[in-house]
């Protein structure tokens, strides 16, 4: 008997995939499908875009219009993709370096056009398929291989940077926090416009070996005890919220879409 | 043995394999030997099998990989599979005793030898099983020197570990040793 | 999908389980063990409530709900 | 047939060419002196139901016009040096996943920011180089505004053919000068469409069937959900890290071209046929060239002019046949002698190989031409 | 003089290297098979009071080393194959302004993403052609480790000696093989440094004064306040739209080059005297060539090796002498035959030039080159 | 007699500028000198980076070492010129195109690195240089070349962008409140780590023509009469900011400046 | 008139040389002429001077660029600075009659006019003193027919301006009538 | 800069104004106007109060005030 998932919405012959034990990205990949499932879409309406990075491998292994673009780049062609075709669900799913360090450009110009595109962040805070790195969300003080001494950056917060820029949906969840980003993932994924979720991943090789953050286990604990929800954080007396990060949906708001006001260009314009 | 050793060695990411490579190469260096290492890299090193080349010769060493090694050593199956394969005719193959070889292998020498268990229950650490490897390879081909080999273990592993590495490689040559007679 | 909690059972797809410990070590029954290979195995199947939550957070859609048969 | 009698810069040109090729995208950045491409793109697309959209750098301009060709868009991109060596990461990419889109190059003056307003034709070798790794390319150079409309149309069929990035590479001269054109009726033009895979039909991306030149292309969202990635892949179109598959796509790429340089390679020749002495030149310089014959012919010197209209695939053959009849070949460009670089390899030691040009932003003159060319005979 | 003899890889050796050769300054962003270089300089730099940054992207790699190289550090940037189509447009920036820089592309398989973790050299001619524009390139290829270690001391040299960016161009075979290497004595390397104007001296930040073979280059903060721009500019450095200075511009910059090949190019030659038949080769295959040339002239093959090492400019002159004598060429490489197209400029009809290579992840082995060699004999 | 910020601070022998008749830019880099010149800095300490766009030529004129780079990527060249000396007070000049679009990625990092540059955005929310794209801050229905039937993206606001990468100072102003904009100039320059002034601008040439917007002192007019400081804002009641834009101090706040970490590294690590 | 005319407009950004000069082009090939356009674009247009470039001819155009102009017409000193010297010994100068021109200058024929004036006070619009300045080169050369002139700018004028550049084309070539006595 | 507002007085650079008119339409004493050549000019010495508006907003640096002499 097969995973019915696996079964279901993805490439069951690319299995098993090569992520490593423990890694994150493996979590917040099915919950995209279960999302996915859930809204009943079309699957061939659906295209999955990625960058490059160990996340961006996703793509592969998940049964739709798939595309595996250069480094940093999902975006710009998801929107191509999208804005060429509008019926097609567009997900883009990506790694914080991905994302926010090369690609940071890109991300910023979506969530301000407002098109209809999901993102789906796998942020396990570093670089992983070029061996560890330290990205733009590795904590202040931690070390990546190119940080032998501490990084010294200060990390983006992925979320409030695309709320910055104009994104009308942004939330974020983690890879323990499952149930609540199946739920976020679908609401973004339903959201008319630009939306993006930041799941905090885990990469056991090489951020937790790194940083000595311990075992697999150790990190999705670290996960479980150090997110609160916003809505939850609300009612928290400050001493418990203390050394807390929070999680949940941090803007949910109407705007027209980049495509749908295209078409209205066109409508009015065509002969 | 051959003037020039050509040696492969694979296994899965964690066991230390690129470093064992790494320190057989810097005996040879001691030994006014010439050696180059090579490696296999990147994704394909996500769960899968890596692999780390040596070469070891009195000579100048131009082409600097391994075509067809004359020894190789897996710890893995996955590694064995894919690498065990390439050997000349002449050559030796060790893989840990957890491995079954295809029947249709060919090599002067085919050793199934328990490296892994021995790193486990004879010198306490899993860890220390690509050095145990090195007694072995050592042990057998004598393509560096005894001493040059200890001070290149001594020169790479952290601090602290001297003794469990130390006790490794010996029972690494004597798991030679059981295979010479 | 339409199976009722009763016809569901855990099943576990020791190939592809890389043995990280999160379904064990977060399974709120704990059910579930390794096995001598390192790979996940039930300990209780009569103690599992089907939540679910081993299938979720399961990188490597290792262990999920089936079917009984 | 009534055919449209037009007044029009090249760059308007090339917008016409591609709509009537059939574009339906266009993304970009604006830079000069390509930006009334944009510019025209941004008014006319929408007419016809098609997307224009301005990105937020070349880089992005590119991706998006890539990404819009995988739904079945024809799309377009257009830019100048700077941006144009941006774009190299994409084009690598595209012509790795075998995914058609058009790039045109409006040439300017100078390396880095340059002359921005000043002709030049200094990104000849970049055109073929300018991204990492061996891939294929298709270079197309127009000297005329009704060539620039010609050539937007067979770049946009080339392209859609080969399942290849194809660049126009014009210039500040052709690009804005504006000429008489006649704008052909559409049913006297010939459109190629790529071939699509048959509804329901069993279908590997990558694999080339039925005697194709490259595999079919399926839109995304029309059925087939299959994967594109810019790392190495089978025919499938899944990555593989087999140096085997690595070596029969990379053949295969390479191959579309080499195999196929009679259908891909243009050029002009005039005044060849008695000629003991040769110009090559290409793009606004042709122009140079065609009245520096003219001259030269007119004092009774036999001399003609070889013009490669498509430079990548270089017209190898053409040239060596001509170098074997002539006494001596000038190459003209606007640049420090690229193609003559190229012109020197092809004809070996038939005949001397000189050079004239400059690239300090100006167009070279009938004139100078001449002179050079009296200097060195 | 006590040497230290070390066991280290070439991405290791480049570090190594650049610290003796006075790198205070690196900027850059990951990329296979390059990373090391980062990882090491990030932790060695801080020591010597020297500064390492990763940067968000390729682009603002080369663009703040540029920026550092302003105020007098000798910095430097790496990657491979992608990120160096990223860093094109900033390469040519670099040459126009003058501004020092090294950049090292260690190369790895295929177009694209392609293959990041296999070895490749299919960027040697994007190393000369890949930015816009004509502009002056020093391009150097280490066969080993101690070269590379060498070679980045030589390209930060000439660097500063001709101001110009100098990419070593160096590939996954070497950059990730250990071998052994002597670092020399510190007083034993030869080290260049940019010439500075005397304090308070009369400063034209682009004329060539005294003899000199660029302008002096006065550090940012230093005292003299100057124009830097990536426009066309004259003596004053400040922008100038004549297409005169635009020339006397274009043609310092292209000579720096040309009037020095001699003292720019190197190469080796490995049993050339009394050869009949010569291998081209260079980078990590030339280590696949010498070895094929040891078992040819074993066999009593007259065989030789030429080896640019300096790679762009190209080695004309020695190989056309080379080829007046030998009656076959081939030439060994991982790409589809860039160097040939050079080879084969360069010879003309002295002696065919074949080819030997392939583009697939692979390196060639010493064998597959005996075997070419031998068919086309 | 000459002028006397002219005389001072700027190469006098490249004037009159090349900007349009009363094209705001020119307002804006006279601001920059004075704030140089109210903190007293030393002149050959300053350095200014451009890249490319009518803003960007602003360096050409002024005395100091000055750097003219390529489009978009002044920040980072300016991060190298910090980083390698940072004795050396800089300051990036950008346009909105030039920082907020090809530009948008270097911004956001240098902002999330708080590195010790101050940028000063000249935003005429036009491309200017090549003759009126829309770009990035265009409001949305209004024209460019690129945008014949009304601009359907929605604007950045870059102060809000800029702070939301982590920014810990970042005000707006405008090219009429030049007092205003002295300030703020001035704090931000005197300000450790990351600093953004957007300054708004006019482009009467492209954007004001393109749109209607009248004459050059029309153009004036309406900045002058549509935007309020926040301070004040604060007080008002809302029917007196319905329509109106805020100027003045967003964020001001002290974190460890960049160049200033890294040293400390370098003392932890010199030997 | 030569076969070929090669003219040179230079002025400000705002006086519409450029298409002055596109409506010329257009008008000769309304005559079964060709014609090229070329101009000088980008920042020097800024403040500075510009220039627009029409080359008509009976036979096909081959070099695209005027380099040495048989006709030259200037509507500003600092455009007349640039781009008046190069003149064709038996060529035509036409300057506004508010520039100074350089006693150097050598041109078969050198014409002050008063373009902007008449547009500004004859006309009534200083903006359709490129009209004014198309009557007179027309009127001078007879390079284009008058009815192709007119057709050519009406197809390229903003609705409801037709009998503004009318009139402004009436007194460009009555000022070419004053000049031909 | 250490004048004294007694000493000072509006200079204009005639050959850098370009007559944008921001000087004129914002000068508080509405003292400024065009000349023929559509050059910024003082209309009225007396009533200017020196405020230094015209200078701060001048784009072309052609207006400023300055010492009498
Ligand atoms: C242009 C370019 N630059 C750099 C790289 C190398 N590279 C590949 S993935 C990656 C970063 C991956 O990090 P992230 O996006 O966070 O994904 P992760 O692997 O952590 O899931 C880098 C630097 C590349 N492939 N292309
Ligand atoms: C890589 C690159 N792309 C595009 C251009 C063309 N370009 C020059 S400036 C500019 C935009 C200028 O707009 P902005 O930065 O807002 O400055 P402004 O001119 O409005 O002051 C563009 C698109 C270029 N020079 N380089
Ligand atoms: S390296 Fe890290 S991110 Fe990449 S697969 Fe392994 S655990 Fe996951
Ligand atoms: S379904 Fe729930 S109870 Fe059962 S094994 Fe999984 S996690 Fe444990
Ligand atoms: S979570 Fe999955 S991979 Fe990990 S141990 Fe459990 S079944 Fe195996
Ligand atoms: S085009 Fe606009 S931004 Fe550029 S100088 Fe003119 S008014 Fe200023
Ligand atoms: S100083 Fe003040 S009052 Fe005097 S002219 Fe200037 S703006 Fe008017
Ligand atoms: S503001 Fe300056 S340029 Fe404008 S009119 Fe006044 S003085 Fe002249
Ligand atoms: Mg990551
Ligand atoms: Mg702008």
């Amino acid at each position: 008997m097969n995973h019915p998932l696996v079964e279901g919405f993805f490439r069951m012959d690319k299995f098993p995939h090569i992520w490593c034990p423990g890694c994150g990205h493996g979590i917040i990949m099915a919950s995209i499908a279960r999302a996915i499932e859930k809204i009943g879409l079309d699957k061939d309406k659906v295209c999955i875009v990625s960058g490059i990075g160990c996340s961006s491998r996703a793509p592969g292994y998940m049964d739709f219009n798939t595309l595996h673009t250069t480094h940093g780049r999902a975006l710009a062609f998801a929107t191509g993709v999208k804005l060429a075709n509008p019926e097609l669900e567009v997900i883009v799913i990506a790694g914080d370096g991905d994302l926010s360090a090369i690609g940071g450009n890109h991300l910023i110009h979506a969530a301000r056009r407002n098109i209809g595109i999901t993102t789906i962040c796998f942020n396990n805070n570093i670089y992983g398929m070029t061996g560890g790195q330290y990205s733009p969300t590795t904590p202040t003080k931690e070390k990546g291989t190119t940080a032998p001494y501490g990084n010294i950056d200060k990390p983006f917060d992925i979320t409030q940077l695309a709320i910055g820029a104009g994104a009308t949906y942004a939330a974020k969840t983690t890879a323990y926090h499952v149930p609540q980003m199946d739920k976020l993932i679908e609401t973004a994924i339903r959201h008319k416009g630009f939306s993006m979720v930041e799941a905090i991943s885990i990469c056991p090789t090489y951020y937790g070996r790194k940083n000595k953050k311990g075992s697999v286990v150790d990190m999705m604990t670290f996960l479980k005890d150090s997110f609160i929800d916003v809505k939850v954080a609300e009612k928290l007396p400050p001493e418990k919220k203390e050394g807390k990060f929070l999680m949940g949906e941090f803007i949910n708001k109407a705007e027209p879409e980049y495509t749908e006001q295209y078409d209205q260009i066109i409508a009015s314009q065509k002969k | 043995m051959s003037k020039q050793l050509e040696l492969r060695l694979s296994g899965s990411g964690g066991q230390g394999l690129i470093t064992a490579g790494i320190i057989l190469a810097e005996a040879a260096l001691k030994d006014d030997k010439n050696a180059i290492q090579t490696q296999s890299y990147g994704p394909e090193a996500r769960g899968g099998a890596s692999k780390a080349e040596v070469i070891i010769s009195e000579d100048s060493i131009d082409f600097p990989k391994v075509t067809l090694p004359n020894m190789t050593l897996a710890l893995t199956q996955i590694a064995s599979d894919k690498y065990i394969k390439d050997i000349s005719v002449d050559g030796t193959v060790i893989v840990d005793e957890s491995i079954t070889l295809p029947e249709t292998l060919k090599a002067k020498h085919i050793y199934r030898v328990p490296i892994i268990k021995t790193a486990i229950n004879e010198v306490g650490k899993e860890i220390v099983a690509n050095i145990v490897a090195l007694g072995l390879i050592v042990g057998l081909t004598g393509i560096v020197t005894e001493g040059s080999l200890e001070a290149a273990i001594m020169a790479r592993i952290p601090k602290g570990t001297e003794d469990l590495n130390r006790l490794a490689l010996q029972k690494g040559y004597e798991l030679a040793k059981t295979l010479q007679k | 999908m339409a199976d009722s909690k009763d016809n569901l059972t855990i099943h576990i797809n020791e190939s592809w389980c890389k043995g990280c410990g999160i379904c064990i070590a977060f399974c709120p029954k704990k059910v579930l063990g390794f096995n001598e290979n390192g790979k996940v195995t039930m300990l209780d199947r009569e103690n599992c409530i089907k939540c679910g939550m081993c299938q979720m957070r399961c990188p490597d859609f290792a262990i999920f709900l089936g079917g009984k048969e | 047939m009534a055919k449209k009698v037009k007044f029009l810069q090249g760059n308007e040109a090339c917008v016409e060419g591609a709509l009537m090729a059939g574009m339906t995208f266009y993304s970009g950045y604006p830079i000069t002196p390509s930006t009334e491409i944009a510019e025209l793109s941004a008014e006319r697309l929408p007419r016809i139901g098609g997307k224009f959209i301005q990105m937020e750098d070349e880089i992005a301009g590119i991706a998006a016009a890539i990404g819009a060709s995988l739904t079945g868009a024809k799309a377009m991109t257009a830019t100048s040096g700077p941006g144009f060596s941006l774009k190299q990461e994409n084009i690598g990419y595209a012509a790795l996943t075998e995914i058609p889109v058009v790039i045109v190059n409006v040439q300017r003056g100078g390396p880095s920011t340059g002359l921005p307003t000043a002709p030049g034709q200094g990104d000849l070798m970049q055109a073929m180089w300018g991204t990492h790794g061996d891939h294929p390319v298709i270079c197309l150079t127009p000297d005329s505004v009704r060539e620039t409309f010609d050539l937007t149309i067979r770049a946009f069929n080339l392209a859609e053919k080969y399942r290849t990035p194809v660049i126009l590479l014009t210039d500040e001269i052709t690009g804005h000068m504006r000429e008489k054109i006649e704008i052909p009726d559409a049913s006297e033009v010939e459109i190629y469409n790529r071939i699509k895979p048959e509804p329901g039909s069993d279908y590997k991306a990558y694999k080339v069937v039925d005697g194709d030149i490259v595999p079919k292309m399926a839109d995304f969202g029309s059925g087939f959900r299959y994967h594109v990635t810019g790392l190495m892949h089978d025919e499938t179109g899944f990555p593989s890290n087999s140096t085997k598959n690595a070596g029969i796509l990379m053949d295969r790429l390479m191959a579309k071209i080499t195999d196929n340089l009679d259908d891909i390679i243009t050029f002009e020749e005039i005044e060849t046929a008695d000629a003991d002495y040769l110009i090559v030149a290409y793009g606004g310089t042709a122009r140079t060239a065609k009245a520096a014959v003219k001259k030269l012919r007119a004092e009774g010197i036999k001399v003609g002019l070889f013009r490669p209209i498509t430079v990548w695939p270089f017209p190898e053959a053409a040239l060596y046949k001509l170098s074997e009849q002539v006494k001596d070949i000038i190459v003209a460009e606007l640049n420090y002698g690229q193609m003559k670089l190229e012109v020197e390899r092809v004809v070996k030691n038939n005949a001397p190989v000189r050079f004239c040009g400059k690239a300090n932003g100006e167009v070279l003159t009938p004139e100078e031409l001449i002179q050079k060319f009296k200097e060195v005979l």
